[in-house]
């Protein structure tokens, strides 16, 4: 027994070596870290070596200049605005250059004045690395190497095929803006930016992924957000140490609070005017290249029950609807429960001519009620995965089959009772009227279903009771993941489960943005005009 | 800390597993499906021989009641009544097990119905098990039969599709006449753990209308420690409901123009307050009624709503409401079964003095003076404000 | 040695305390020998009560940022202290599985077919979980949990109001002296008294002044549960007095328009959550006080370990239910006479005498 | 049941012991094991339906004990 534990000691300890740490232990060898020489042929051996023999890399070598002073320019095909490279870089090079340099002596190796005067393009950097002329090449810049010169010039090309701004596909909307993020960084920042045209507002850009080279930045307000907060999010982003970001969603994974949590503890959305909205009550966000969610933290769990048109619409109906979602919630996770603790443990909770209704549908149907609710639970997520999944004319040829199958024969032939049908729609339906909770929603009903099976409405409370302990422990990068419920913090319930009207929300979330409390002036509230004697 | 909440993690599965395990291994016991059980609908308890007693359970055929998927062509009845005889509740409910292939679930039992010779020789060893019981409910309706219990449960029904719904409708609507108390396992559980006073019930009998057996209130039944020891008429139970303050709604007759005609008078509310007094020495009880009422019928050619005559349909009134009220209590005194709890509003009063009242109330009751006090209101008049017929005399 | 990082508001302190103390007394209350004057009886129990907790704050405020198990060793010196302080322990242990076994009877009323064992063993482990996670979650979770169950509190005492005869709540002079103290004694020792345990929970207050919020809380739940009682005589009368759990009976009465029956279901909720509270906060003082007996630095081992002796202490704790209401009205008040009042008086008093904590540089607060 | 209960023990000794020992907590694990050690056989004892003494009855010749 113990040799067995300490044997399982040893493997959990060689699980903290990471390869890839390891691998970069003899930096010396990899021709990427060394310098660039004066010696343009060798420069553009060497990067052909790291590049390798990939028909997108174009090497273009020229020479201008009165004195043909030879050049490689070196870009990856599709990657790069061809316009740019051809009118801002090449032209300017070859015809302008020996007019203005022809007369004078051999300061053409100058390599300011050939950034300072001559390249037309925003943005360009000087590098002495092997390592940086890499990164940027990949990464879309263009590389101008001039021979006798030991710099490379870094010049921004960047431009590729890139999907427009369209309307967000997760979070529709009826009144607001429709502009959702992009699988581009830059657009994504700059649609932040336009929202907030403040000095404060604070772009961090890392770059993560050893194969990938993911751009990745954390946006924030400064003087809002809590300094401790960017730290934090800087230390776990920084852990990460793998080959890949591919989406937003690999790093949630990696810097999450709790990841044995079933619950989110990382907020996304696509659409700017929610990230905006949430940088302005002193959340960060994380943006990744190539996705159009953006990761907000820290994340409190009444967050799931807020939408962006929340704050766009009329007070009255949004709390209305408030109190819809969490209702709706509920029944989610619980309606299956609920039904089979009911008929199964707890008849006299029924009102009697229901239970005659209840017990005549149930009347020859094969299964004890809690394998029915499980079976339809499984069969109606299976239905709405492939609905999904499939292309959208078969995904709805699914859904009149699903309802097929399920409402009508099933129930006919006896297989299941009518009410049962009922309530799994009813659970299908509930579970979308709160996306950011659906996943979570669907573990917890067939765990609840379970324990209600097993013991009625103890097994419930009990299930419930574990994963309310469970939902007070957790935190999202340090805020109590129930707040402001519990803790409690009675000014933010105006946010909760109403919403009060705008003028009368004073203060940011405490437990997010105390930094800087007040977001408004006090006694906004709209009033007639006085009126005249 | 990070690789602690690690372990906890570890840990809740873990443990979740465990104590699944327990869970799945010995099964679900408390578990009953819908199609498993036979919800009962009605009980009823008659004497079967010297010793032993019938249980009679009304169970619904949930399948006859309502089929939604095969449309209506329900045959037969929608209930049965199972019997089990044995010498206690308990043992002759299980031993309808033997008969029925599912298990009795008691949770919706609407009534609860005593045979006259059960009721006479006694309740509470017979009602204990349906108090004691998580199953049962406390507020069934219970009746008492004027033949067997079992008689009154294959009555017919028109409206309804089981006896016991339609009885306890019938129950349930019992306001509207004040005939007969509503009374419930609880009231009659809490009178029976009162020393003093005495459980009523109302009483059913069978009416044969059309050659159809109907089932029909007849009045009230009076218990005395747990023993029916009389009855009381459907007059006599509104004087008492009267004094207890149950009167909903009802119809009081008065006869107008000297006797020779009639009006009907509807109640529309009551007020009862009954108070204890010690006057030189003696216990005194005092009733007093307030009640409300519209005219409804008359056959009277006079215009009753001119105010002498409405006065005096008032004093009839409240002359009629006294009757009744004094025929309840010569009954009730008859019977010396304190049923209007005459006792403890003496002990809420005299909390001191009741501890030796209370030992000599069966004594002390039957010539209890009690002073009742009526005071009748009329209203309104209905839609009209003379009779259709008006008097020809001038 | 820091056993516990947490910290929790003074407003939590109120929650913790009001779960803790109307846990089991929505429920089932040794009120039996005051009869109608139950409600009356539990008010006179909270005057004891606020002196109980008085007490308990005094001694908590003299020794700010020390429990009792510290204050223990602190003023009775290291092995007397250690004695009396497993005194205390035993006690916290075996409340925990009496109050376990207690909510487990009654399921398995609710239950009758299930084995008392499966209740004990799903309760006390959501309680492990809660200990494990610190006393930060349970005053979390006890917000949570009080909020919902005054809300059904009100939810209930709405619907029953057409049930209420408030005539049954009189006379008032129809218990001796001597019946209704010992309820109200028995009130005392059964909810307030055992407010004991919040010495292990004082130290984590952020501020150690708000201590004497417990007052307060114990004034709200006692009212509460006197209007619970008070609720229950005017719907039964006289009829309570033959039911094991006066409060489930109540509930059963309900009839709403023929749709919302039964609300039984309700006191099982109120009893699932709140009895959740009480025996977490007791589990938690017991696994917190023996790691600090022991001097251990951390006291997260010792929490399965404990939850599987509560459980089988609660399995042997009585044969059958009826020994509990003479044991709880009898020799209950006499058994928790010592841990409830009798020492942290003594030691409230030592302190005083000998003008403790002496002021000395290392020990600043 | 027997089975389940050594499970149960199993469990709690592969949940709890490799932290103690990472962290080299050797007091902490000594208690761990004494106090499991007492739940172990009093469980034991129970799952093979032993008949405990009424634990309050005893309590209560206890303090009568004491109180004469």
């Amino acid at each position: 027994m113990f040799r067995f534990i300490m044997r399982k000691l040893h493997f959990l300890h060689l699980l903290h070596h990471n390869p890839l740490q390891d691998k970069n232990k003899e930096p010396e060898k990899d021709p990427a870290t060394t310098l660039l020489t004066k010696d343009l042929q060798q420069n553009l051996a060497k990067l052909k070596k790291i590049l390798g023999t990939s028909n997108d890399i174009i090497i273009r070598t020229f020479t201008f200049g009165s004195n043909n002073i030879e050049a490689a320019l070196i870009f990856l095909d599709g990657m790069v605005d061809k316009t740019t490279v051809n009118e801002s870089i090449l032209l300017p090079l070859m015809y302008e250059y020996p007019q203005s340099k022809s007369d004078e002596d051999s300061s053409w190796n100058n390599i300011e004045d050939i950034q300072q005067k001559l390249i037309t393009v925003g943005e360009v950097k000087k590098t002495y690395a092997v390592q940086d002329t890499i990164l940027s090449i990949l990464s879309g810049d263009s590389i101008l190497l001039i021979n006798d010169l030991n710099q490379a010039l870094i010049i921004s090309t960047r431009g590729w095929e890139a999907r427009g701004i369209t309307e967000p596909q997760t979070e529709a909307t009826v009144r607001g803006p429709r502009e959702s993020f992009t699988e581009t960084l830059r657009t994504n920042t700059t649609l932040l930016r336009r929202k907030l045209k403040d000095p404060n507002f604070t772009l961090e850009t890392l770059v993560l992924g050893k194969r990938t080279q993911t751009d990745v930045a954390i946006a924030y307000l400064k003087g809002i957000v809590n300094p401790r907060l960017i730290e934090e999010i800087k230390r776990r982003l920084n852990q990460i140490d793998t080959d890949a970001i591919l989406e937003s969603g690999y790093i949630e994974e990696y810097i999450e609070d709790n990841p044995f949590s079933p619950f989110a503890t990382i907020a996304n959305s696509e659409k700017p005017d929610v990230i905006a909205a949430k940088l302005l009550e002193g959340r960060a966000a994380i943006l990744v290249d190539g996705t159009p969610f953006v990761l907000t933290v820290p994340m409190l769990f009444v967050e799931s029950f807020q939408t962006a048109e929340d704050y766009y619409s009329r007070a009255y109906y949004t709390s209305i609807l408030r109190l819809l979602r969490f209702l709706s919630f509920l029944l989610s996770i619980l309606s299956p429960a609920l039904y089979v603790a009911l008929t199964t443990f707890h008849q006299e909770l029924i009102p009697t001519p229901l239970l005659l209704t209840m017990a005549a549908a149930r009347e020859g149907t094969p299964f004890p009620a809690m394998v029915e609710a499980i079976g339809m639970g499984i069969i109606f997520e299976i239905l709405r995965e492939a609905g999904v999944r499939l292309p959208r004319p078969v995904g709805q040829a699914i859904s009149i089959v699903g309802a097929l199958v399920i409402g009508d024969a099933a129930v006919s032939a006896g297989l299941v009772g009518a009410p049962m049908v009922i309530v799994v729609a009813l659970t299908a339906i509930a579970s979308f009227v709160v996306p950011a909770q659906t996943d979570v929603g669907s573990i917890l009903r067939i765990f609840l279903t379970l324990l209600a099976g097993f013991l009625g409405a103890f097994g419930i409370a009990i299930g419930i009771l574990g994963v309310l302990v469970h939902m007070c422990a957790l935190r999202s990068f340090g805020t109590p993941y129930l707040s402001p419920l519990a803790p409690l913090s009675t000014g933010d319930l105006k946010d909760v489960f109403i919403r009060v009207p705008l003028w009368d929300m004073f203060a940011r979330p405490r437990t997010i943005g105390w930094i800087d409390p007040q977001r408004q002036a006090f006694r906004l509230k709209p009033e007639p005009p006085p009126k005249k004697d | 800390m990070n690789k602690f909440s690690l372990q906890i993690k570890k840990m809740v599965v873990l443990l979740l597993v465990l104590t699944l395990i327990p869970f799945m291994m010995s099964g679900c016991w408390n578990r009953r499906e819908l199609d498993k059980i036979a919800i009962v609908a009605a009980g009823g308890i008659d004497k079967e021989n010297k010793d032993k007693i019938k249980i009679t359970a009304q169970v619904f055929k949930v399948g006859e009641i309502k089929s939604p998927q095969s449309g209506g062509s329900a045959t037969g009845k929608p209930y049965v009544n199972f019997e089990g005889v044995a010498t206690t509740s308990f043992e002759a409910i299980r031993k309808i097990t033997q008969i029925a292939s599912r298990k009795l679930y008691w949770s919706h039992n609407q009534i609860f119905v005593f045979g006259k010779e059960i009721a006479q020789e006694g309740i509470e060893k017979y009602i204990d098990f349906f108090v004691r019981d998580h199953e049962t409910r406390l507020m069934v309706n219970v009746l008492v039969s004027k033949g067997t219990a079992h008689e009154i449960l294959t009555t017919e029904t028109d409206l309804e599709t089981i006896p016991a719904m339609n009885i306890n409708d019938i129950i349930k609507d019992l306001g509207a006449t004040s005939q007969a108390p509503q009374i419930t396992l609880k009231d009659i559980a809490e009178r029976l753990l009162s020393k003093t006073s005495a459980a009523v019930a109302p009483l059913v009998e069978v009416q044969e209308i059309n050659k159809k057996k109907h089932a029909r209130i007849a009045g009230t039944a009076v218990f005395k420690k747990g023993k029916m020891v009389g009855e009381l008429t459907p007059e006599e139970s509104r004087g008492y409901l009267w004094v207890i303050g149950k009167v909903k709604s009802g119809i009081i007759n008065v006869k107008t123009d000297d006797g020779t005609k009639r009006a009907s008078l509807e109640i529309i509310r009551a007020n009862n307050k009954i108070n204890a007094d010690i006057k030189d020495g003696q216990l005194v009880i005092t009733v007093k009624i307030k009640e409300e009422g519209t005219l409804n019928e008359q056959d009277s050619p006079k215009n009753l709503t001119e105010l002498p005559l409405w006065h005096s349909l008032e004093l009839l009134q409240a002359a009629a409401i006294h009757r009744e009220i004094t025929a309840a209590l010569k009954k009730s005194q008859e019977y010396n079964a304190d049923i209007f709890g005459f006792g403890e509003v003496v002990h809420r009063k005299y909390p001191l003095l009741w501890k030796d009242l209370e030992k000599q109330w069966d004594e002390l009751f039957p010539y209890l003076k009690v002073n009742i006090e009526v005071q009748a209101k009329l209203r309104r008049s209905g839609l009209i404000t003379k009779p259709i017929s008006p008097s020809t005399e001038e | 040695m820091n056993l516990e990082t947490g910290k929790i508001p003074g407003y939590q302190l109120i929650f913790l305390i009001m779960g803790f103390v109307s846990s089991l007394s929505m429920l089932f209350l040794p009120t039996q020998p005051a009869k109608n004057l139950a409600w009356l009886a539990i008010l006179v129990s909270i005057i004891e009560g606020l002196l109980f907790a008085s007490i308990y704050t005094a001694l908590a405020l003299r020794f700010p940022g020390k429990t009792l198990v510290e204050i223990n060793e602190f003023i009775l010196g290291p092995l007397v202290g250690k004695i009396v302080s497993l005194g205390f322990l035993w006690y916290f242990l075996h409340l925990a599985s009496l109050h376990l076994r207690n909510y487990g009877d009654f399921f398995t009323i609710v239950y009758p077919e299930t084995p008392l064992i499966v209740f004990l063993i799903a309760t006390i482990f959501v309680c492990a979980l809660a200990v494990k996670n610190g006393i930060e979650v349970i005053a979390r979770c006890s917000i949570l949990l009080v909020s919902l169950i005054i809300f059904l509190y009100f939810f209930d005492l709405f619907i029953l109001l057409k049930e209420m005869d408030l005539s049954k709540l009189l006379p008032l002079r129809n218990v001796s002296v001597q019946d209704f103290f010992k309820a109200s004694n028995a009130v005392n020792s059964v909810s307030f008294g055992e407010t004991i345990i919040f010495m292990m929970i004082f130290p984590f207050l952020n501020k150690y002044v708000e201590a004497r919020k417990s007052l307060l809380a114990i004034i709200i739940a006692g009212l509460l549960i006197a209007i619970s009682a008070a609720r229950n005589t005017a719907v039964m009368g006289d009829l309570l007095s033959i039911f094991q759990y006066p409060t489930y009976e109540t509930l059963k009465i309900v009839d709403v328009g023929d749709f919302l029956t039964r609300m039984e279901i309700v006191v099982s909720i109120n009893f699932i959550s709140m009895g959740f509270l009480k025996i977490s906060i007791l589990y938690y003082g017991l696994v917190l006080g023996t790691a600090q007996l022991l001097k251990l630095r951390t006291y997260h081992p010792l929490v399965f370990p404990f939850g599987v002796i509560i459980t089988v202490l609660g399995v042997i704790n009585y044969g059958a239910i009826s020994e509990l209401i003479p044991f709880a009205l009898e020799i209950y008040p006499l058994y928790s006479f010592p841990f409830e009042i009798g020492i942290p008086l003594f030691l409230l008093v030592t302190a005083v005498v000998r003008g403790l904590p002496k002021k000395t540089k290392g020990d600043q607060i | 049941m027997i089975s389940l209960v050594i499970l149960t023990f199993l469990g709690i000794i592969a949940i709890e012991v490799p932290g103690l020992i990472r962290k080299k907590y050797w007091k902490e694990l000594i208690v761990f094991l004494l106090l499991l050690f007492i739940a172990f056989i009093a469980s034991i004892l129970l799952a093979m339906g032993f008949e405990f003494p009424s634990l309050i009855k005893g309590i209560e010749i206890l303090i009568k004990y004491i109180l004469r």
